[in-house]
């Protein structure tokens, strides 16, 4: 198994990711800090599927003149860059709400917040 | 106009609308929400003849570009598709509903962004239940995600802000669970489309396979809320406009329950698993669902959060029914998805009415009510009689097909759970309809509000008939659903 | 010979419709009066017209619509429907003229009568259901409907009483819902039918465990100790709900579900083999002996006509049990014999109540002397009750026991004498105390009720002595009775 | 306390998340499913069949097109999401206006002139981007997102009354919902006279046609892209 892992290093690499993102999200305390959580998730995903498109020796997939074989696989690359959207427009969202939750209640500290509710 | 061209206009009616909405009603409330029914009409005329078509023909699809599947995206309308149906009238209910609420109840800036919304969840709906490719999916779950996220937040409300900020934590970690999975699926058959990958996840490694469903169920199960995933919506749905409580609870905790559908039918078909300790897990959180919503409900005096639990316990029925995994539990449970859609919005919206006319949310406050605004209190108890499950309302049937599943599948005990269930939802109902009807009023004006106004009370009128009709005509939708669950257990042999 | 027709539905649908009309233009006293004595009436015509077809053998049934395949809403009037159809109906007609008078200076008259008269609708729709959930359904309905009676007054009180009643029904009612779910289960259909829908099925325990579900949902209505316990506190309603709940609607609901889970679910062949048949004619026989202990104990009038109705609704229950046709006949009969009697009592509590304000027993000394007629409707209801020939009463004992000699289980007549006694043993003192006291501080002069409440009074007397004297006079409830016997046993 | 919980917690998370990652086919090889089952098709007809040299641009407009449909209007519902929260809400609920401590000092006169000078060329190359995004790496959203920084810099630097003059208020609305409301043209077009929504002409001998309804939607999404990342950091208050 250790060497199956070895092989898919970035695979373990992106899960890695994901579980610090996920702690970050549980454990921290300030609104921000837990949405930077979750953005180093949304990476952590996008990492994983973008690596799965890799494939060795591969070049970047467009065509043309001095194009070569082999070329990575671009639906990965395709998905993600929807994927980059979906999280920067979550992203832009959560920040309004965060700024307007600081606007009224003068904090954005979970526990402080919790405590005003 | 031919099934495709109409499947795909389902979705790009409300798209266009909604992106124009800001375009055509500009600041003027009055002139967005116009502008939003008619497009709600000529979309609810679309999905009518959709699910005539589906009646008639059986599933079909769209090739979208013209590319087939697997190599473009495909728009697939099964009979669990026909659910557009009662998201369209929902939605066509909702926004007629808002025309007097959103302007007495939104800072007034904000209403022609509230009609774009409300449209933008719609159409991110019916992408989400029609579409046949599972990165699409995502795509439509993220469009109605997002917009149900800031309708939560429209009023302003400090409280609403961070409901919004509760359910966008949750929503979005459960969406990220979901591409999670559909890289995973994408890794292990190199397909998006649903079709293809049912079909080619036959021989793929157990181990990833298995990952995928879980994380898959664990999102969608966060976006329908059943226990122990549920802790976003009590607020959110609490706290939203009435019409946006009404369309969350109604619809879009559904989309979740919709989507373990299709990620059913992909695995049935697969053969990969057997998901048998899935569907164990599912009836228990079911179960449990059922008794901890119901609890939680009786404690509230809030009338929305009281709805709002009590959306908690009826999607415990819903996946109840779904992982009993027999064909009455499944009908029954598909059934529930609609008939929970009226009921709760007639509440919901019952309750938005008694808001607006009263100002007051507590159940002591609403002493009274019942005498000054008769249509709809009497539409409210309608409502809470069906969700109780008293024969002969919609939500009878659905119950009694559970529990009949329940006996089929060999699991008795949860048909017993079911029923008493149905008794405990039935402590907090009482409650409401004693302090509509049977308390004396705690302030005295409340005898003197108006009845709610005929924008408002059409559509919850509608809705509480509907509750009825769907109860006594049950056969059609029971009939209806009948072929898509037989050939979704059929492919498991069961 | 079944034939389909249109009125099982018409008179559960034309009540309905009243019913709705009281609601709309209730507020009018004129209307209010109007519908509900024309939905009353209209009714009663209805079934009436049955009546001869019924006598003849004839089975009216009228199939609304189908839920789903097996599933449906039907309306069947058997003899043993018919029965209970006629009961109910005859006693809502005098009840509404009694309460017209007795709500007179009450509150929320339209909620009031409204859902008096949805009551007694859903009560013909239990009578002519055709299979189990169109029976689960109105039994269903009828528990919702009574509880706005029940908590007329708004009370705290009566608030707590509502939510007694609430609790009790509705588990019995859940329990109703499961045995239907298994019963569709084993038997693949609801329909209920004279061999049994389950007659066909073999499986001893699941069959007992099934029994004892049915039994204790509707059990719960019918009273049967240990599940009596809200009828007692639903005496907080006024007297007119009190009388259609003790003595028609609600318990008679309950008595007639087991009726139909006996003789149309079960079928009396099945029910011989398994042995639970016997516990429940020994738990009917406890109750019947209990209540009428506990009653000797009440001083309300009322308190003390609740465990009187434990009491005597068990008879129904016993006479089931016992599975022969004699004991099926005083079954049948008493749930007439008891409603009449019975309901005879709630008028005169209601109406002593209403005329001089007393409502407990110790203070009716003399009373005699101020409402005779009340008092003599009163005294025919006791006689009744304790079982002296020439009243109701007294034919229901009788079959009763050649019921119990039929079978073999003798015991049981003890058990009727013993019964006898304990109910002379609670109505004379009465009596004793009505006529032969001198009244404490109160004049001799005649102080009758209002005739609106003196004459469904007596009327309901009357009918107790006629269905006491009258058991051979075919088209009587009595012949029907015997009707619905040879039905059932396939005589 | 709550945090060795979490770490435990995870730690057993990640255990069946890494077995899983194990079975998956080798990372880079060239037999997995994912790179023989529909990528290859793309790969070799992609610039022929769908009209783009970069067969990713292929797959985002022209194969998976209606996944972009989707994505764009995900952006526009974030816009109309961030309004319906920063909008201003009712009288009392105002946001609190500011005193502006001091005047800020507006940023020296080298930096406002270097910005003036650099906008002709950084919009060139946002141009340049999104045009050139079928034969090369770029698009609609990469350039829409340079031609955003630009207005977003011209703010910070220029102020807010200058980088509003590039989005007229007569036409803002619609340049906001440029990028989904040219897709729906482009779709209802190939709809109408190809038969399927989204659909591009086939056909060789029409390939222009087909180049052109690329670089119209990739344009549509620039324009819309542009205007949305600037309404949402003006509505955010970034001016301030």
């Amino acid at each position: 198994m250790i060497a199956m892992l070895w092989q898919n290093i970035d695979y373990v690499g992106s899960v890695v990711l994901f579980c610090i993102g996920l702690y970050c999200v549980i454990t921290k305390n300030n609104l921000i800090k837990k949405f930077i959580g979750l953005n180093i998730m949304e990476t952590s995903v996008f990492a994983f599927i973008i690596a799965l498109g890799v494939v060795d020796g591969g070049e970047a997939p467009i065509m043309g003149a001095g194009a070569s074989a082999p070329f990575t696989n671009p639906i990965p690359q395709a998905l993600i860059l929807t994927g980059i959207v979906v999280a920067v427009s979550t992203t832009a969202l959560a920040l309004s709400l965060i700024i307007r939750i600081y606007e009224h209640c003068g904090t954005i500290e979970a526990d402080e917040l919790r405590e005003m509710e | 106009m031919t099934a495709s061209a109409l499947l795909v206009g389902l979705i790009i009616v409300p798209l266009a609308g909604a992106v124009l909405t800001p375009v055509v009603g500009g600041r003027d409330g009055a002139r967005a929400c116009g502008w939003a029914t008619l497009v709600m009409v000529v979309t609810s005329g679309i999905a009518a003849a959709l699910v005539v078509h589906v009646a008639q023909v059986g599933p079909f699809s769209a090739y979208l570009g013209g590319w087939e599947p697997p190599y473009g995206i495909e728009l697939r309308f099964d009979e669990f598709s026909a659910s557009v149906a009662i998201i369209c009238l929902l939605g066509l209910l909702a926004v007629v509903f808002s025309l007097r609420y959103a302007a007495h109840e939104l800072p007034p800036v904000r209403i022609g962004t509230y009609y774009t919304l409300l449209l933008l969840n719609l159409t991110g709906m019916l992408g989400f239940v029609v579409t046949g490719d599972v990165f699409n999916l995502f795509v439509f779950m993220e469009i109605l995600s997002l917009s149900g996220y800031a309708l939560v937040a429209i009023s302003g409300e400090r409280t609403a802000e961070m409901a919004a900020f509760k359910y966008l934590v949750m929503g979005a970690v459960s969406s990220l669970l979901v591409l999670f999975a559909i890289g995973l699926l994408y890794a292990l058959t190199g397909s998006l489309n649903m079709a293809d990958i049912s079909a080619r996840l036959s021989g793929a490694a157990e181990a990833p396979a298995m990952l995928a469903l879980a994380l898959l169920t664990t999102g969608l199960m966060v976006k329908a809320a059943l226990f122990p995933l549920h802790v976003w919506l009590p607020d959110a749905h609490a706290i939203a406009p009435s019409p946006v409580s009404a369309l969350l609870s109604g619809l879009v905790v559904k989309t979740g329950l919709l989507g373990l559908i299709r990620v059913y039918q992909i695995y049935y078909g697969a053969k990969v698993l057997d998901l048998s300790a899935l569907n164990t897990v599912l009836v228990w959180l079911g179960a449990i669902s059922i008794v901890m919503g119901a609890f939680f409900a009786i404690f509230q005096e809030d009338i929305k959060m009281m709805l709002a639990y009590s959306t908690i316990s009826n999607i415990g029925y819903i996946v109840m029914g779904l992982g009993l995994a027999s064909q009455y539990g499944m009908i029954g449970a598909t059934v529930h998805i609609f008939n929970h859609a009226l009921i709760k919005a007639t509440l919901f919206l019952g309750a938005g009415a008694i808001i607006y006319r009263t100002g007051y949310r507590n159940l002591t406050d609403l002493r009274g009510v019942g005498r000054s605004m008769p249509f709809t209190t009497a539409a409210i108890s309608v409502g809470a009689i069906s969700i109780v499950g008293m024969p002969p309302t919609a939500g009878f049937l659905c119950k009694w097909y559970i529990a009949l599943g329940a006996v089929q599948a060999g699991h008795p005990v949860f048909g017993v759970a079911l029923v008493f269930g149905a008794l405990f939802i039935f402590v907090y109902y009482i409650r409401m309809v004693n302090s509509f009807y049977f308390q004396q009023p705690v302030h005295p004006e409340i005898l003197e509000v108006k009845e709610a106004p005929l924008s408002m009370l059409v559509p919850i009128l509608i809705l509480a008939a509907l509750c009825l009709v769907m109860g006594l005509l049950g056969r059609i939708p029971l009939s209806f659903i009948e072929p898509a669950v037989t050939r979704l257990l059929g492919t498991v042999g069961g | 010979m079944e034939v389909t027709d249109i009125r099982p539905i018409l008179a559960p649908a034309i009540s309905f419709a009243c019913t709705g009309l009281v609601f709309l233009m209730g507020r009018n006293t004129f209307w209010r009066r109007f519908w509900s004595l024309g939905a009353a009436t209209a009714k009663l015509v209805v079934v009436m017209s049955m009546l001869p077809g019924t006598l003849r053998g004839t089975v009216y049934v009228f199939k609304l619509l189908d839920f789903t395949p097996g599933i449906g809403l039907g309306f069947r009037a058997d003899a043993l429907g018919m029965f209970f159809a006629i009961v109910s109906s005859t006693l809502w007609l005098i009840t509404t003229v009694y309460a017209i008078g007795y709500m007179e200076p009450e509150h929320a008259k339209v909620r009031f009568f409204g859902f008096f008269a949805l009551c007694v609708s859903t009560t013909i729709g239990i009578a002519f259901a055709e299979n189990l959930l169109t029976l689960f359904l109105f039994y269903e309905t009828l528990t919702i409907c009574t509880y706005p009676l029940v908590i007329h007054e708004e009370t705290p009180e009566a608030m707590k009483a509502g939510r007694k009643y609430l609790a009790y029904t509705l588990i019995g009612g859940a329990f109703v819902l499961l045995g239907s779910i298994i019963t569709f289960q084993l038997a693949g259909t609801l329909t209920l039918s004279r061999p049994g829908i389950l007659s066909m099925s073999a499986g001893g325990t699941t069959l007992t465990w099934l029994f004892v579900a049915l039994i204790a949902g509707f059990g719960v209505k019918a009273a049967i100790m240990p599940l009596h316990g809200w009828l007692p506190s639903a005496m907080v309603a006024p007297t007119p709900v009190s009388a259609l709940l003790h003595a028609v609607a609600v318990v008679k609901a309950g008595a007639f579900g087991i009726l139909r889970i006996i003789y149309n679910v079960y079928g009396v062949e099945l029910l011989k083999q398994l042995q639970v048949i016997s516990w429940l004619a020994y738990l009917a026989a406890f109750t019947i002996l209990a209540g009428s202990f506990i009653a000797i104990y009440q001083d309300n009038f009322k308190r003390r006509l609740a465990y009187s109705t434990v009491s005597q609704l068990s008879y129904i229950i016993l006479g089931a049990a016992l599975l022969t046709p004699y004991g099926a006949t005083a079954a049948i009969a008493h749930i007439a014999n008891q409603a009449f009697a019975k309901i005879t009592m709630f008028f005169v509590a209601g109406s002593i109540q209403r005329t001089t304000g007393k409502t407990q027993i110790h203070e009716l000394a003399g009373i005699g002397y101020r409402m005779p007629f009340t008092m003599a409707a009163y005294t025919v209801a006791a006689l009744s009750f304790i079982g002296v020939p020439l009243t109701a009463g007294f034919v229901s004992k009788w079959y009763l026991s050649l019921g119990a000699l039929q079978s073999g289980q003798w015991w049981f007549v003890i058990v009727m004498i013993a019964s006898s006694l304990l109910n002379a043993a609670y109505w004379l003192p009465v009596i004793y105390l009505a006529y032969f006291k001198a009244p404490v501080g109160a004049t001799l002069d005649i102080h009758e009720a209002k005739p609106t409440l003196l004459w469904p009074t007596l009327l309901c007397a009357l009918y107790v002595i006629l269905l006491g004297v009258t058991t051979q006079v075919p088209g009587l409830p009595f012949s029907l009775a015997q009707a619905a016997v040879r039905f059932v046993f396939g005589m | 306390m709550k945090r060795a919980l979490t770490i435990a917690m995870l730690v057993l998370l990640a255990m069946p998340l890494l077995y899983a990652m194990s079975q998956l086919p080798p990372h880079g090889s060239a037999t997995s499913p994912a790179y023989t089952h529909i990528s290859p098709r793309y790969l070799e007809r992609g610039p022929e069949e769908a009209g783009a040299e970069n067969v990713v641009t292929d797959v985002i407009l022209n194969y998976r097109g209606f996944d972009t449909n989707g994505e764009v209007t995900v952006i526009f519902t974030s816009l109309a999401a961030v309004l319906a929260v920063l909008l201003a809400g009712r009288k009392g609920d105002e946001r609190p206006v500011r005193e502006p401590a001091a005047e800020p000092s507006p940023p020296s006169v080298v930096v406002r002139f270097v910005v003036r000078l650099l906008g002709p060329f950084v919009t060139m190359f946002a141009v340049y981007v999104i045009i050139n995004g079928h034969v090369s790496p770029g698009g609609g959203f990469q350039g829409g997102t340079v031609f955003g920084a630009l207005v977003i810099l011209i703010t910070v630097v220029l102020g807010r009354s200058v980088a509003e003059k590039l989005q007229p208020l007569g036409v803002r609305r619609i340049l906001q919902a440029a990028a989904p409301l040219t897709f729906v043209a482009v779709g209802v077009l190939g709809l109408a006279l190809f038969g399927d929504y989204l659909a591009f002409p086939r056909d060789e001998a029409l390939a222009w046609v087909r180049t052109s309804w690329l670089m119209v939607i990739e344009i549509g999404i620039g324009v819309g892209g542009a205007a949305i990342i600037s309404a949402i950091f003006w509505q955010m208050g970034g001016d301030r």
